[in-house]
């Protein structure tokens, strides 16, 4: 049974789990294709190392200057060896290309019956929309041993989806979709990374990809990702750790990229216009949904518009949370 | 540096030489002596090389642990993006052709100087000022984008992009003149008897790395200027909601900066050339293989500049065409690697500092070139891209390859530059430190890469912390290496013996005349009768 | 290159300055000139015209041609290229080739987005929301080949994953009934931007193009 | 034409541009010279390219939004563009005469036509002043400040923003060419140059030619065919 959403907060990233000394476990039906080109491009250049610098040491040792008038050779060319060290290579280099090719392509065109999942990028958050609506940040719940499709754009700059077992990555480029697909073949807990720099928090913006049995993947499809009858202060508390609003609002008082929810409920809150306004209900539903409307003095306009992913009993429940923040 | 070498109480030499011939500031920053423009480049190069690995010390010292050890994140950020384009813009690219070119091409020529002397001091005055621009965001705002100033992050974000994306501009420029004046004089300025096949490899790396900088760089000013545009007056060609395309700016952005990686590595290649022929006392093998090899690498060059973008929504089929390119330009390097390796055969090899350089480049960019296989196959590249495995990928080709090779050139010609003598024990030290520095600090990247350590992070997982610990003790390692070195070149201004004409027997142009040379390089233009390698009895 | 035999006895004298002998210059008539400044008013005459007449595609390599003769011209005789070294024809032509090879080779990318995968070629309507599909693009999308639900229920060679999740999970055409959330917003009183509650279909292209099997 | 007609037809007993030498690191003035030209010709490149990049993002965007890209440049004024193609090409003809009399060492001559092609250069900023002011005005402006109506396709900012690139470029590199023939009379009213010396005259001719071959392109492909 997947963890309800509203378990306690993620505590540690999931690790990557390692496969052999190099690769990290395969764990998609394309990761054994990528391993075995890696498997066969590792054995061409350690061949080729071990040809080049083993004949560089014998000459070291055997040619070292015995005196100062030793007479070297005078044979600078040999059109045999030019034509050999030109071909040779490239035979094989033609070889690595096709191999890189094959493993390309099954990657680049999704099973027609594959799964599709809708991805945004945003400055340091991901979000994953399933095709009946749920909405899940940081946290991709897919099917064992079905083709799973992910159609992603970005919101704002470029970031790029990769899932070291799954041996996949692609950029998610605001302005355009594209796409990339794996089938798991695997349960288990796993890291997606982005691997294209997006600015300060770069290297906090992970997700985890939770591959489960296709069963349990449909209850938690059909649940909408968590229960209803918590009380909503608890379930406040999930939706801040799922959102991770705490990367930006600290619940300490310290200041980070947004103002801290410490005892803000119906204080006075300035805004960078100069207004001050109370804090109530209105207010942080307001900053919650369109978070440029009011921003407070001193801080930058870049949480992400939540108007269009958080529901209103999400909004009431993270709303109970903030009221508890004394 | 230059500072030092000017005003260092260099013991009178019996007769007056470049050096000496005139003396005060002005004599050095209004002149057109090719050799004192080399020297200013060195200069200011090794300072802009000294600020570059500051850099990467903090960056290693940063990641000694997966959350904050000395700096926050923004610091972070600005620290490799300042890496990046100090040691890119300002010391990988103008060092060799800058420092040790303008030096050495005209005297390999017999030429006086090289064809345009104002040119080429407005090259160095361009450089210093590009620089400014460029350094002066350390002050300013900072910069966070990266040394590749991806879009939409940098038309969005705040710091001084515009400054440096202008100073960047500017050090175009001076790459430029640097390349039409190198064409120039290889083209008209040879002495009588040198002909094309008689010109030094080095000659041959440069002329090639000039066509290069001649046709690649204005499009980086293209793109430049239109970041600027974007983000000054939002014209909207690479802004997604105004219709334009960042994937468009990584075109633009690579189609110059794949050519400028061979116009980092090839005159590097032309200075192993010389120094493994002339220290294993042979003539070159393949000469016009080596030549040609180095005309090829830099026209291929401009054919495969998307195996960057292979991830980044580009089309499969431009992914497919540049891959298959890609392959093509790596046979070129591997005959050099080939030549220089018969070059070692029935020779009679010294061990002397400049070698120990060349030997540990064959070396590293050996594997430096291998890996450059990983990243060419499209399907190794899904998993390998933007992580730890592609910096150690350039690393082992830049700095393994240019540096190492800039190295062994700056001792292969120190005797000529200054004419004194380095220290070859504290040489072979500094060879050593730096070599097994290198391969502790980055061998064990391509570990954390192919694991899945993206680039860029500033926290990183747990399981890597070893890893990283393991690699920022070898950086240590790589710094005191250059420490040695800069003590030992440093001492020898003062302390060095008198270094002969020619110390290495080397039967190159530039070794027949005086170390350090006249102003005018030779009393008589030379008229030359055989090749550059000739180290055959009857020209003992 | 042994030690460079010195020839003192070298009649011109390069040391300082070569008096040698003056460089005499290249003159074409003046007839040649007004030719080619003829020719060139000729040509745009021509090209302004036939951009008045429509083509088609062929405007272009039309208007492409005579600029390049045009350009030819200027270059051959103005220029004189054509009584210059053939190096510095070299020269230029090296520069168009190496443009040429720029904008193809990115047209390589530009020109073939989606052919693979054809959602990579579609652009979002909206880049702040790029899922929340706009009409045109849902309607594309649904013409675009829609996944039968049998499709997904035929049994995979590979362990056969059972059926029912495929089914469910797997998006029907038609525009699904769950509305994405609604983001009504009570109206706060002096929101300017108080967002429209936007029943905002949450069909985006996520009807998966019938893309051909791997 | 050897030089001695020349000299006899000037009728000028002064010694033909008196304070050229050969460089001391040239071996002749043929070579100083074809040096100087090949160093022209190599800056050339870095122009052509310059604008090909531009060229570059005009072929794309074109084949993406061919449609707002033809509706688009059905607002540029082709008579205005024309007139400014004829008064380049004639500029370019007086600046080939300007370097054809210096070569003679018509020293008057070559300036009266240096002046020309100054005036043309001029009269071509002039044009380009007009079809700005128009475009400013009637909101037709790149990217985030296209505000103009009537346009029913999606992307005319686009084509805008690669307009003014393109003939702002193109218009500082006149400017540019501009300053260069001043500086060039103001040399050849010093008697600079003669048959012996004339390589700044030529120098500064390729120059300008090459921005008349710029513009030779950019005319039909932004005014005429869109």
């Amino acid at each position: 049974m997947i963890a309800p959403d509203t378990a306690a907060p993620v505590a540690s990233q999931e690790p990557i789990h390692q496969g052999s000394f190099w690769l990290p476990k395969a764990v998609s039906t394309l990761a054994p294709g990528v391993d075995n080109a890696w498997n066969i491009v590792m054995w061409v250049c350690v061949f080729f190392f071990v040809l080049v610098i083993g004949t560089m040491l014998y000459f070291m040792w055997k040619y070292k200057r015995r005196s100062e008038n030793d007479v070297t050779s005078n044979i600078d060319h040999s059109a045999r060896l030019e034509i050999a060290w030109t071909l040779l290579p490239l035979i094989i280099v033609m070889a690595l290309f096709f191999v890189g090719l094959t493993g390309f392509m099954n990657s680049a065109v999704a099973p027609s019956d594959s799964f599709e999942i809708q991805v945004t990028g945003e400055r340091w958050l991901w979000t994953f929309i399933y095709p009946n609506g749920t909405i899940s940040p940081t946290k991709l719940i897919v099917p064992k041993g079905k083709p799973v499709r992910m159609v992603m754009s970005s919101k704002d700059v470029i970031h790029s989806f990769f899932v070291p077992e799954f041996r996949i990555k692609r950029d998610v480029i605001p302005g355009q979709y594209t796409s990339i697909w794996f089938e798991a073949t695997e349960a288990g807990k796993y890291t997606l990374e982005c691997t294209e720099y997006c600015g300060q928090g770069h290297s906090d913006m992970l997700a985890t990809v939770e591959v489960v049995e296709p069963e349990a993947f449909k209850q938690w499809l059909e649940s909408g990702g968590e229960d209803k009858n918590m009380p909503p202060a608890k379930r406040g508390e999930g939706l801040f750790a799922k959102w991770q609003c705490g990367t930006c609002h600290s619940l300490d008082g310290s200041r980070k990229v947004g103002p801290s929810l410490k005892g803000l409920f119906n204080r006075d809150e300035t805004m960078n216009d100069g207004k001050v306004v109370k804090a109530d209900e209105n207010y942080l539903r307001e900053s919650i949904l369109v978070s440029n409307a009011k921003v407070v003095k001193g801080y930058e306009p870049v949480m992400p518009l939540f108007k269009d992913t958080l529901k209103d009993d999400q909004v009431d429940a993270l709303i109970a949370y903030i009221k508890e923040q004394k | 540096m230059a500072q030092a070498v000017a005003d260092s109480p260099i013991p009178e030499q019996s007769g007056t030489n470049y050096i000496n011939a005139q003396k005060g500031i002005l004599s050095w920053l209004l002149t057109v002596d090719h050799k004192r423009i080399g020297l200013m480049y060195l200069a200011s190069t090794i300072i802009a090389f000294a600020l570059g690995g500051f850099f990467a010390l903090m960056l290693r010292l940063e990641l000694l642990t997966p959350k904050r050890t000395i700096m926050d994140a923004a610091t972070y950020n600005q620290a490799f993006t300042l890496h990046g384009a100090v040691m890119v813009f300002l010391f990988i690219i103008p060092a060799v052709p800058g420092a040790i070119g303008n030096f050495v091409l005209p005297i390999m020529l017999g030429a006086k100087d090289v064809a345009f002397p104002k040119l080429n001091l407005l090259s160095l005055y361009l450089y210093w000022t590009g620089a400014l621009f460029t350094l002066s965001s350390l002050v300013t705002g900072g910069l966070d984008t990266g040394w590749t100033f991806y879009v939409p992050y940098s038309a969005t974000t705040g710091g001084a992009v515009v400054k440096v994306t202008l100073g960047v501009f500017i050090l175009g420029f001076s790459s430029i003149l640097t390349g039409l004046n190198f064409i120039v004089t290889v083209h008209k300025l040879r002495a009588p008897g040198v002909s094309w096949f008689r010109l030094p490899l080095l000659v041959w790396a440069l002329y090639a790395t000039s066509v290069v900088q001649i046709l690649a760089t204005p499009v980086l000013g293209i793109t430049l200027v239109l970041l600027m545009m974007e983000r000054v007056l939002h014209i909207g060609i690479f802004d997604p909601a105004l219709g334009g395309d960042p994937v468009l700016f990584q075109h633009f952005f690579w189609f110059y900066s794949h050519p400028a990686v061979y116009i980092m590595i090839l005159p590097g290649m032309g200075i192993i050339s010389e120094i493994i022929s002339v220290h294993a006392k042979r003539r070159i093998f393949g000469y016009k293989a080596i030549a040609f090899s180095s005309m090829a690498i830099a026209l291929i060059g401009f054919l495969v500049w998307g195996h960057h973008m292979f991830v980044a929504g580009q089309s499969h089929m431009a992914a497919t065409i540049f891959s298959f390119l890609t392959f093509l330009v790596a046979i070129p390097s591997g005959v050099k690697v080939f030549n220089w390796l018969l070059t070692l055969w029935r020779g009679s090899i010294k061990y002397t500092t400049p070698m120990l350089f060349a030997l540990s480049f064959m070396f590293l960019f050996t594997i430096g070139g291998l890996t450059g296989l990983f990243c060419g196959m499209l399907s190794v590249d899904m998993h390998i891209h933007d992580t730890y495995f592609v910096v150690a990928h350039f690393h082992y080709v830049m700095m393994g390859g240019t540096v190492i090779a800039f190295v062994g050139g700056l001792h292969h010609w120190w005797p000529k530059m200054t004419g004194k003598m380095y220290g070859e024990k504290l040489g072979a030290l500094s060879c050593a430190l730096v070599f097994i520095g290198f391969n502790a600090t980055f061998f064990t990247q391509f570990i954390l890469g192919s694991r899945g350590m993206p680039r860029r992070y500033y926290n990183y997982l747990d399981q890597f912390q070893p890893l990283h610990q393991f690699s920022t003790v070898g950086s240590w390692v790589i710094g005191l290496g250059f420490i040695v070195m800069a003590y030992n070149l440093l001492a020898s201004l003062t302390s060095g013996a008198r270094a002969p004409a020619n110390p290495w027997g080397g039967k190159s142009l530039e070794w027949q005349t005086a170390s350090p040379p006249i102003t005018e390089n030779f009393e008589v233009t030379p008229k030359v009768t055989h090749g550059p390698y000739d180290f055959s009895p009857e020209h003992q | 290159m042994s030690a460079a035999s010195h020839a003192h006895d070298d009649h011109d004298d390069h040391a300082h300055g070569g008096h040698g002998k003056d460089h005499v210059p290249h003159v074409l008539p003046l007839a040649v000139y007004l030719g080619t400044f003829a020719t060139l008013l000729f040509l745009t005459a021509i090209t302004v015209g036939a951009s008045y007449v429509n083509f088609g595609a062929w405007n272009l390599i039309l208007a492409m041609v005579i600029a390049t003769v045009k350009a030819a011209t200027v270059a051959l005789i103005f220029m004189h290229l054509w009584f210059d070294h053939k190096f510095h024809s070299i020269i230029i032509g090296s520069s168009v080739l190496f443009l040429t090879i720029f904008i193809t080779f990115t047209m390589f990318d530009t020109e073939n987005r989606g052919r693979a995968e054809a959602i990579e070629g579609e652009k979002p309507a909206d880049i702040r929301n790029p899922f929340k599909a706009s009409e045109r693009q849902a309607d594309m999308m649904r013409n675009m080949g829609p996944i039968s639900s049998a499709t997904a229920d035929v049994a995979r060679p590979s362990p056969p994953a059972p059926a029912s999740a495929a089914a469910t999970a797997s998006a029907a055409p038609v525009p699904s009934a769950t509305v994405a959330p609604s983001a009504s917003v009570s109206a706060a009183p002096s929101g300017s931007t108080s967002a429209t509650p936007a029943p905002s279909a949450s069909v985006a292209p996520s009807a998966s193009a019938s893309a051909k099997k791997p | 034409m050897s030089t001695a007609e020349t000299t006899a037809e000037s009728g000028k007993e002064t010694e033909l541009s008196p304070q050229f030498h050969v460089a001391h690191h040239f071996d002749s003035a043929d070579t100083q010279f074809d040096a100087g030209r090949m160093g022209i010709w190599l800056f050339l490149v870095t122009e052509v390219l310059l604008f090909g990049g531009l060229f570059c993002a005009f072929a794309i965007f074109r084949s993406w939004y061919f449609d707002s890209f033809v509706e688009a440049h059905h607002h540029l004024d082709k008579v205005m563009g024309g007139i400014n193609t004829v008064v380049l090409i004639s500029s370019s003809l007086t600046m080939a005469l300007a370097v054809r009399s210096a070569q003679q060492s018509k020293k008057e001559l070559t300036a009266i036509l240096l002046a020309i092609t100054l005036a043309c250069a001029f009269a071509f900023l002039c044009i380009k002043y007009v079809e700005y002011s128009h475009k400013f005005h009637e909101g037709l402006l790149p990217g985030k400040y296209f505000s103009a109506e009537g346009f029913h396709t999606k992307h005319p900012g686009v084509f805008f923003a690669i307009y003014f690139m393109m003939t702002g470029i193109h218009g500082v590199h006149v400017v540019i060419g501009m300053c260069l023939i001043t500086w060039i009379l103001r040399r050849t009213m010093r008697g600079e140059f003669s048959s012996r010396y004339y390589a700044p005259v030529e120098g500064v001719g390729l120059y300008w030619h090459l921005v008349d071959l710029i513009w030779i392109y950019l005319f039909p492909l932004l005014y005429l065919v869109g």
